[in-house]
């Protein structure tokens, strides 16, 4: 058997093949369909300080290869997670990560803080890229100031692993990954959904009640494989990529353009049990190139004859 | 709660209603799962260019004996009308059976009003209504004869009404002006199909004080509660269409 | 008969249907399959200063929904375009203009002072959003220091009507249209490609000879209608919206966003004659609608209740 | 130039060769433009998810009298594999003729060595050179017998030489260690296959100072010259592989 563990920095994965935020629900909404112990892990809904609504409906529409979606946080805030979302992982033999989310510098500290009390989960991942929020969210992603002071306040509170997960709407991704390392991150993820809209031609109107939306699927692979592979040659902390992940060559492509582990989000929602079946192809894959570990795939990408080495100038 | 399941159907057949309507039947290798009327299936469209997503399609009829299910299905965009293509011998991959069905509660008569394709539901929830000794009645809208089509199933449920808006079949004008509405005896309705449509049954069934349960085909992605895309807001806050409903009781929704 | 006549500042087209730039050769491409004097205008091929090769081979892959490409503005330079193109454009009845590209500030002022000079030619699109040239291009369109000075310096030597290629690849198109406009254009176009990447699985290679490359088609519509969106509520001046356009609706939800005018790119390598088919559908679906003008359609989007109307912060 | 057409061709027949390969016939309303060997079709595949493009097949045969086109198409990805569905009845839009075919230069005997696919272009070259009063000798290589199939309206034209990888039929191993390569007396070569495999044929024809052709296959979007997608990097330059190509003489190429 392949050797499928990664590590996260101190957190060891038993297999780099994970489900995104808001994709996944808990989890438990997939036990009918394949059994999610065998993932490496399983990140949350987005988790906020307070109970929220979401946004207003129609808050999804289809669009080529992908889909929008405005659903803007929706959760029962982060006691609730505590006292009755959390008791019922612990059932299952996998890693849970919590998403976290919020619209103040206070209300990410405050959540953090109260998850890293929760012997279960061992990483968050600070949500600084939501395109659905009108305060905080993306707003935090975008501008490289406030991501460096949301990240180094979580710092200061939370002492275990922290993902911060980066928004693909801006300029240069490798000045927010090493902002993010710089702040004390342990690892990066990306990509949150691009900010998209749709109309509805006969009606003349926005489809979505938001107007805009978060475009996810295949549609938006090849920008986040591209956005994966410059955030690994910019930073030395290790890069969780996601991006219309839908098939095993998908995830074998994130790896080799530098992640350590994958997430799989829209996806789930046509081939529930998709993410198993991509583990077993990865497994395949290895075996069927001879590599005896997973971890080899990490970067391991040839660059083309006469292609000066890619390093991105990060400021 | 049943459990749900991903499955390759068979397809043993296609009946062509007219232009747009057509149905589907599937089966199963394996003995169904309990389906109840109003729950519906996700169902893999391939080979349809711009089909990235599932389609949600209600249960329009299930033969337990057989492992046999038939879908009502209306050809509205290109992951519908790729649907229309199957025939004998093709599979259908779907996930079912899925979300909250139409509630049965005490009474004798009961008003099934649907329009367009809201017809689907009202099969299964016709002979679930009959088989519990209850009378339901059907009234069917359309905008014309064309988008009709043979209800003799329906028929030998119970009486069905017809309205169409050009008048080329039953009373003309919309379901709501049809004065069975009135003169109907009715201890709650079901209802499918356009949201005034269902609004106006809504309205005058809280002025009868009778139940009145309808189904909403919000935008779904997942289909099982995991994505929190098909929100609607209720009175107990926001639910879910694809789990709390499709079916919700009026008094419920914040419409 | 419905009036189709748009206006970009003074220049008047006779329809908002165009072809994209690097989608549409110099035209005669395209004649075989429909009358290229019926489009509004065409945006031709980029002009640089020199002759170029382009980038090496493979220079295209497809991708959901979409396609990358890393052509790198191949092209045998301003004075062939002048001598050999320029004299066989005369014989349409459209307007053509010219896409001008450039890897130095004062190779853009250079080429757009010589095009000054074609009295055929009555506007240039200032291309500073090209993802696939190592210097210049996108380079100009990200860094608003940069892109403002480039426009001024063309402005000062370009007496027509100047439009400027925006690249999606920044954090706020408001910023960027405004740039624009402050600098001089007459119109702004958007969106270029978005900057993306391909992995072959089997080889772990990247597909492209570049690497990167730079993302087109329907999969980036979604993207594109909100940036044109966007920019047409930053700005005064007309906006030009391109970006997965293939189909008559595709061509009105732009409008409706904002744009004066569409631009038609990949799309043609799929249905060479899309561009006629699109402009008889808008007759008809103004007519459908009892509009007499094209001109009701910009911006004409009704916004959801409870929406604030959106006017983006811009700096 | 002939005028490029986009035209819906009836599907008339649908012939599977082996897991992989089958023929595709067409039929136009109309008389067929001028068709010359080497050159191509884009074909809108419809129905495929994941083709957004068009695909480029070139020209298998040419029944000028029927107005009938053949393929010969191997499935490698969904767009091939969809083509593969088409049947009987069914339309298949395509632009075509596209490209710069093989060229006809002086001489008696010419080889026509393809590996895999790279056959289809070579039945009509094989006749057009018959029909000039020359020998074509076919040299075609293949992975296994499975990936070969009946080659009686090539032997109607000409020598037919085989390898196979496995040797399971003709000779064991690449087309370039045909020992015919060596014995045959060729006035010139034309080759279509694997790149590593064309350019050994074309070593070859260097070494022996005669006349060789391939037919390349440049990633293609748009196949009439507009997008300089299929650059093809030869001695005059940048060109492409679509209008320029995709036969181009070996002294040209940059390889
Ligand atoms: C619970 C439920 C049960 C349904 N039962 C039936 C049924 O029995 N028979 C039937 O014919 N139709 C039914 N529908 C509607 C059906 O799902 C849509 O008509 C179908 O998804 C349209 O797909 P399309 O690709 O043909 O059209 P598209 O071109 O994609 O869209 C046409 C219209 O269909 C609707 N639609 C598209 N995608 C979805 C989606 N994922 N979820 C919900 N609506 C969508 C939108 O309003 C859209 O404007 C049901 C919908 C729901 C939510
Ligand atoms: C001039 C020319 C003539 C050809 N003639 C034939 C023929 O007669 N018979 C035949 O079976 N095949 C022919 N091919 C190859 C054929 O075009 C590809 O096999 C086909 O496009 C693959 O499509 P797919 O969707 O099945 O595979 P995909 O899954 O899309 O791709 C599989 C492989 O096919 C190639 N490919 C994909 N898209 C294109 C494209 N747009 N242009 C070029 N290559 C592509 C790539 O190498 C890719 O790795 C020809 C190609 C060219 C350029
Ligand atoms: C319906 C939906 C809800 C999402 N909710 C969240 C969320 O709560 N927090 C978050 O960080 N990302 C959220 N995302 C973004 C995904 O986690 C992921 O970053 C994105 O969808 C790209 O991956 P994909 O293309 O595989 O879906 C959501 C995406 C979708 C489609
Ligand atoms: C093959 C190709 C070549 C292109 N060349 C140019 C170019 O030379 N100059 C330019 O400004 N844009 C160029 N573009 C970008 C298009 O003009 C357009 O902005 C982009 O493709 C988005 O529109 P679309 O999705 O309709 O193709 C090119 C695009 C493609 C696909
Ligand atoms: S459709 Fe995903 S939660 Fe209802
Ligand atoms: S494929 Fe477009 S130029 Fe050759």
């Amino acid at each position: 058997m392949v050797d499928l563990q990664v590590n996260l920095g101190t957190l060891s994965l038993k297999n780099p093949v994970t489900t995104a935020s808001g994709c996944f629900g808990y989890g438990s909404e997939y036990t009918d369909f394949m059994d999610i112990s065998r993932l490496g892990a399983v990140f949350t809904k987005a988790v906020t300080r307070e109970n929220r609504e979401g946004n207003p409906s129609p808050r999804m529409t289809e669009t080529p290869s992908g889909m929008l979606n405005s659903v803007g946080l929706q959760n029962k805030g982060v006691d609730y997670f505590i006292n009755s979302i959390y008791p019922t992982l612990q059932q299952y033999n996998t890693v849970f990560i919590a998403n976290v989310s919020g619209s103040t510098l206070d209300e990410y500290v405050e959540i953090a803080e109260k998850i890293n009390a929760l012997p279960g989960i061992p990483a968050i991942e600070l949500n600084i890229s939501c395109p659905n929020v009108k305060k905080g969210g993306m707003v935090f992603g975008t501008n490289r100031k406030s991501a460096s002071e949301v990240i180094k306040a979580v710092r200061k509170v939370y002492r275990k692993i922290l993902i911060v997960k980066l928004s693909p709407n801006v300029t240069s991704i490798p000045v927010f990954a090493k902002t993010a390392e710089d702040a004390g991150a342990d690892a990066i993820s990306l990509i949150n959904t691009i900010l998209a809209m749709s109309i509805d031609a006969e009606k003349r109107k926005p489809v979505l009640a938001t107007v805009t939306g978060g475009l996810s699927g295949p549609a938006v692979k090849p920008v986040a494989l591209r956005m994966v592979w410059e955030a690994y040659h910019s930073v030395k902390i290790p890069v969780i990529g996601m991006g219309g992940i839908r098939s095993v060559s998908d995830a074998i492509e994130f790896m080799l353009a530098g992640a350590t582990a994958i997430q799989i989000g829209t996806a789930n929602f046509v081939e529930p049990a998709v993410s198993i079946n991509i583990l077993e192809g990865i497994g395949k894959y290895l075996e069927r190139h001879g590599f005896s570990s997973v971890r080899e795939l990490i970067g391991n990408l040839e660059m083309p004859e006469g292609f000066e080495r890619f390093r991105p100038k990060t400021f | 709660m049943v459990k749900k399941k991903i499955e390759d159907l068979l397809v043993t057949g296609n009946q062509r209603l007219n232009k747009d309507y057509f149905i589907l039947t599937l089966r199963s290798g394996d003995p169904l799962p309990a389906i109840f009327p109003g729950q519906f299936a996700e169902l893999r469209v391939n080979h349809a260019g711009d089909t990235f997503l599932r389609r949600p399609i209600s249960f329009y009829d299930v033969g337990r004996e057989h492992h046999e299910i038939r879908l009502l299905i209306r050809e509205v965009g290109s992951g519908t009308r790729q649907l229309g293509m199957l025939g004998p011998g093709d599979t259908l991959n779907m996930i079912y059976p899925l979300g909250h069905p139409f509630t049965m509660v005490d009474g004798k008569e009961f008003l099934l009003a649907a329009g367009g394709v809201g017809i689907a539901p009202m099969l299964l929830l016709g002979k679930t209504l009959k088989q519990a000794g209850k009378r339901p009645v059907f009234l069917f809208g359309a905008r014309s004869k064309e988008q009709m089509f043979d209800l003799t199933e329906f028929e030998e449920l119970g009486e069905v009404y017809i309205t169409t808006e050009d008048g080329s079949m039953g009373k003309k004008g919309m379901i709501t002006d049809h004065p069975i509405l009135e003169t109907g005896n009715f201890d709650g309705c079901y209802s499918c199909g356009p949201e005034p449509m269902m609004k106006a049954i809504a309205k005058l069934a809280t002025g009868k004080e009778i139940f009145c349960e309808v189904s909403l085909e919000n935008m779904m992605a997942c289909g099982i509660g995991a994505c929190l895309c098909c929100a609607q807001p209720t009175v107990h806050g926001m639910k879910m269409a694809c789990v709390d409903g499709p079916v919700f009781n009026t008094k419920e929704l914040l419409w």
